[in-house]
């Protein structure tokens, strides 16, 4: 009856399904590998450039995570160990693309042009997200899991609806496949056929549970397959297969072809955030093993062995990063409290009489304490 | 004029808004097609077509977070959660993205969406479909929450919760669907958004109630005006904002409150009436501000509402204990949710 | 790194992969089919039962909308058309396994043993389920769509932590299949293994909305690969190959191989519920289409072919069908109103103060009104 | 006697459970080899093993959900949210089905089983991180809700918790997880489940809080004594059921109230309490009674939460302003969540 004839279910089937293996194009030591077909590798100037987000991005990272023991952040999670991901994110969207982070993306961010110091605001203690999603199109970093994953279908469905041609890229970590929102952005993006790359970063592990805790499916790559949504995974740790991949999912959604899934297998390197102990729950072992698979070394042979990269870019890539983090540190150490009366101006558009009354409250307050 | 159902004026407000304004979308579960089991969407796919109002997959989570997406941006979502209690799996949507976008972006990520809920009882549903949800949603900061007891409210507020910029819970009372009313939309009798409306004057005591209601309200009133007592119904309208000015203006007058709700009583909307009243009115009132509401148990079977639902007897009942010492006995205590 | 080999890959898809085309054992004429291998029929004597029970279930569901149009009845969904699933459920079951139904499972309960008064006493307006979920190993049927998946993965684990031998089915309709419950349930049991069969009766439609909007996926079996559990795709009209695959279903369950998916295409014959009118939203045409892959039919036809039923096999089922729904007419016209005092008693163990004042409220009013 | 946190107190509540009854089982989000964002399972998964204390997916509906079907299955399944706003995704499981399934069973399947929230406050946490959400649960029927503010009767209380035969919510008040106490398990000396207690006592005017405020208004009475004010304070200890009893002798006594909370005032348990007072104690009241609670804003960020929390200044301004007359004017209303 309306069942699908076998021969188109194996058809379909084969245009979900990802590689059998993750796509690469460099090997762990720096080496061209073949990739499979249907994947290009980037051109040489968007490589080298990746190449400078990722110093750069590191760079912002341990910065980061020192302003933490400063007490200038609240908290900081890191992405180290995850630079490819996070640069191709960013480097493969247009302008008016979107782009849905989670609390980890801030270098995707900082990559996508976000000032750091904005990027940080939400981390350093204030309540909001210090930049304008609407003029960048980042949506806030997002920390409830999963939820931000069907806001980018529902931007993609706004731009595809409008007739424009944006794609809504999704961030997500492997963790947060495990949320109930998760599936329900996946098969909203599919049966509406909407413009978004749900991107899981597979960085094994969701604080401390590991992957093998958290899912039994062969790959996360699998999870489309069950909404009719094409799907890949990818070496996460390979700039350039990740950059290809994500090139490739992008298209895909823009050419209105529907969703795309991709899964990159990478590592968290540090902790959840400075304010967590990963040796209760792995080895270090384990972390030095995932060293050998660094994006950034694997990049740097890469690219000097195709004499894109010299020693002297290299240098200014650090001096650029070292600029970065100074300027980083000298905007975040002057401290920022807010005003606390501000606090009652966005929780509407007009704050309600019951607002106003709290806040005239708040401000009899603090001129009292004043006298 | 004609004679119009508050079912048929929601539908109408919901063609005008799609008509008045491109942004404005509509989805939800068989809202396309089918209309809407309650037939509010009726025909809006067949005139506005599958771009202006279309089904959705069931996920009460999706659809809510979809329309997140959606108003970021440039639509105004107008979604339908079938029934209250099915609205509980968006609650993480609601709560932590729909209502705080606006704050955590410092205005710059505004949320104009409208999520309309069928709610409470009285139409002998089962489980799961008579919920009385409100509180959860009036104690959440950033939303707006919205319930009509007219039918002319029903069509303006709705029209307002979709010019709104701001997220609105708009809960429509499942047993005031068929209620009718000699209206038309052309010129606006309606209120303002935010303001509470004296629906019968008296000068004994005040009723405070909103959405479900206020009929049960009115029609004690009527009966308590054939015993010589004069009962004030205020009709809140809009839960948040709330209208302090009207309620407070109405008890200090008649020195007598009682709040009348279907929910559940504890920590409740109608605590904070309660709260409120006696806070801003203590030395007019000449008895505690009491409450009648529905029990603190799971929503009942249809053939048991009518002991549950706080009806003209017990809003009577209560009226008739406005002024009476503090002995603890028990029929002291608020009615229905002591 | 610690990602999958493509051969292993390869290999674990193959474990995991729902059939081509959905399991037969019998056409839509009634004629035998040739299986895919791996499943076997069950033997005569069973089908002879299912027989029976389909009868019988039939009749019950009959006279329950019926009783609807007489008032007797709140609402009722039927489940007509769908007896081979319903049963086969039923069936498939030894008596310490559980089973979670849904509001469309009414059917199923009567199989499975329940009394049919006790069945309808939610539906008939009380607000209880009737029946004794810990007696007989059903929960109480579901409205919250998907929500009941999860409590069968939980009763799974219970039973194997138990290190007792049960088995829990969830029943679910193609349309709860969108709801994040659901992805979180199969999740859960793939991860902790649990012997739980999920059982997707697609009737094509969710109320008023088509498969096709709720899912892209080529079928819904497909929806086990992404996390890792065995699926299978079945005809769901068909009484023989319904029950061998949940059999399949439920030994590997039991045999601690963890969870499998099962989808069977069917069809929904009446509306939603009484209160639905479905010429809102679909052709008369389509379901003439269906009723000629009535399972009933189609099972009488192969088992007369076989000589496992005969005229005066089907004269007594009829008869007993008839018994059952006279019964239950006779039951259900004894209107039945509840205690209203009785509301407060189970809402704790021990009502709280709070709930005996109000308790005696009403208790109160009623003396009044008496008076 | 030893020195003893309420974090530890926690942990060996659920040691000492899980030893006196092995149906308890302890599963949530982290809980296993890392001991729980908060440590307070920390050792369960090593001395009791895998079994016992385990990890599961992300995913707070499966939890709960998983938790309804063992619970029916024989086990008392003790889940933790890792905080507050991430308990949010549970709320359908929570309201549609571990409240209400003693009562849509008429009794037979009860669901013995503790959902352990860390809430509230005052940690410098960021967003989601914060939230008081007691009022939603304590608003949903069949649910008994729990806050400790001692190390004793964090331990107690949770092992109450644990025992009783209906579903808690059970809250942890983030901030006073590293309180101490010089206390050992060996005898009891906390009152009963259900019931409040008296923290302190006066007799000019009642404190009621529970959970994070308590040290508050403790705080607050040792100053007001220093003036020359004896101010009560009740500690609630459990939401649901509520001790009108303790509460209400209380304020009879003192003849003024003041009620205490960190989550934003509108519709919270504060108003409830507020109603509930002024309902039984009406003649006995010099005062209106008055609410201390945060205002009606998303939870602010670290370094603005002094703001927003209620802290010992406003909570003596409130108990200064316990008889006035009731014109409207601003300094009259309840501090916070007027
Ligand atoms: C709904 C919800 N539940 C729990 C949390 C707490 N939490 C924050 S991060 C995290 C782990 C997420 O892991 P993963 O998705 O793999 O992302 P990663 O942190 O590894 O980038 C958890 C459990 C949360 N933020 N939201
Ligand atoms: C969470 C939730 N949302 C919405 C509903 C309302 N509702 C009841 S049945 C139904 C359709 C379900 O379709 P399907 O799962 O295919 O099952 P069927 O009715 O076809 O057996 C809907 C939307 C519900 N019960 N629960
Ligand atoms: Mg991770
Ligand atoms: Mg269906």
């Amino acid at each position: 009856m309306s069942t699908i004839s076998a021969k188109a279910l194996r058809r379909s089937m084969q245009n979900f399904l990802p590689s059998l293996a993750p796509v690469r194009f460099v090997a762990e030591d720096g080496t061209p590998e073949k990739p499979p077909p249907g994947y290009r590798a980037p051109d040489d100037a968007l490589l080298r450039e990746a190449y400078r987000r990722m110093v750069l991005g590191r760079r912002f990272d341990t910065q980061a995570s020192a302003l933490t023991k400063q007490g200038r952040l609240a908290v900081y999670p890191s992405s180290r160990g995850q630079e490819a991901c996070q640069i191709a994110a960013a480097l493969v969207l247009r302008e008016d693309d979107w782009l849905f982070p989670t609390y980890r993306d801030s270098v995707a961010l900082v990559a996508r042009g976000v000032d750091p110091v904005e990027v940080l605001t939400l981390l350093r203690g204030d309540w909001h997200c210090g930049y304008d999603p609407m003029a960048i199109r980042v949506a806030p970093q997002c920390t409830p899991l999963a939820t931000q994953v069907v806001h980018a279908v529902g931007m993609a469905e706004a731009m595809r609806r409008k007739g424009e041609e944006g794609v809504a890229m999704a961030l997500i970590g492997d963790g947060g496949t495990s949320e109930g929102d998760f599936h329900e952005a996946l098969n909203f993006a599919a049966v509406f056929a909407s413009p978004v790359v749900f991107f899981v970063q597979n960085n094994k592990y969701a604080i401390s549970v590991p992957l093998a805790r958290q899912s039994a499916a062969p790959t996360l790559a699998y999870k489309g397959v069950g909404y009719g949504v094409r799907s890949e995974q990818v070496d996460g740790n390979d700039p350039v297969a990740v950059l290809s991949v994500l090139t490739v999912a992008v298209e895909h959604a823009r050419a209105g072809r529907g969703p795309f899934l991709v899964e990159a297998h990478t590592y968290r390197m540090d902790a959840h955030t400075n304010a967590d102990d990963a040796t209760r729950y792995r080895d270090a072992a384990e972390v030095e093993r995932w060293r050998a698979a660094d994006p950034l070394d694997r990049l740097e042979t890469y690219l000097r062995a195709r004499a894109v990269l010299t020693d002297d870019d290299i240098e200014a890539d650090r001096s650029d990063a070292e600029s970065l983090a100074a300027d980083l540190r000298a905007r975040m150490n002057i401290a920022h409290e807010g005003d606390p009366l501000e606090l009652f101006d966005h929780v509407f558009a007009e704050p309600t009489p019951q607002l106003r009354e709290q806040r005239a409250l708040l401000a009899a307050e603090f001129t009292a304490q004043e006298d | 004029m004609a004679t119009v159902t508050m079912a048929q004026a929601l539908n109408t407000a919901l063609r005008d808004a799609l008509t008045a304004d491109e942004r404005v979308l509509v989805f939800g579960e068989d809202v396309g097609p089918l209309g809407g089991v309650f037939r509010i969407t009726d025909g809006l796919t067949r005139d506005f077509g599958e771009q202006r109002c279309f089904d959705t997959p069931l996920a009460e989570a999706g659809i809510v977070g979809l329309a997140v997406g959606m108003a970021m941006g440039g639509f105004r979502p107008v979604v339908e959660m079938q029934f209250d209690a099915f609205a509980y799996p968006a609650f993480e949507q609601i709560a932590s993205h729909v209502a705080k976008s606006r704050n955590r972006t410092r205005g710059r990520v505004s949320l104009p969406m409208v999520i309309r809920i069928p709610y409470a009882g009285g139409i002998g549903g089962v489980e799961h479909h008579c919920d009385s949800s409100e509180a959860y949603y009036a104690h959440t900061p950033g939303l707006k929450v919205v319930t009509p007891a007219t039918v002319e409210d029903a069509y303006w507020l709705l029209r307002d919760a979709i010019d709104d910029p701001d997220p609105v819970v708009f809960l429509e009372p499942k047993k005031l669907y068929w209620s009718k009313q000699d209206t038309d939309f052309a010129t606006r009798h309606a209120p303002p958004f935010g303001r509470a409306i004296v629906r019968r004057e008296g000068s004994d005591a005040t009723l405070v109630t909103y959405g479900p209601s206020v009929p049960v309200a009115l029609e004690a009133a009527e009966v308590a005006a054939r015993d010589g007592r004069g009962l004030e119904v205020v009709d809140l309208r809009t839960l948040v904002p709330f209208d302090d000015e009207t309620v407070a203006a109405s008890v200090r007058r008649t020195g007598r409150c009682v709040v009348i709700q279907e929910a559940q009583g504890f920590a409740g909307v109608g605590a904070e009436i309660a709260a409120r009243v006696q806070e801003r009115c203590f030395h007019s009132l000449a008895a505690p501000v009491l409450r009648v509401a529905g029990f603190d148990i799971p929503y009942p079977p249809p053939k048991l509402e009518h002991a549950h639902l706080p009806g003209v007897d017990r809003v009577l009942d209560a009226v008739d204990r406005l002024q009476f010492d503090d002995v603890p006995d028990v029929r002291h205590l608020i009615v229905g949710a002591a």
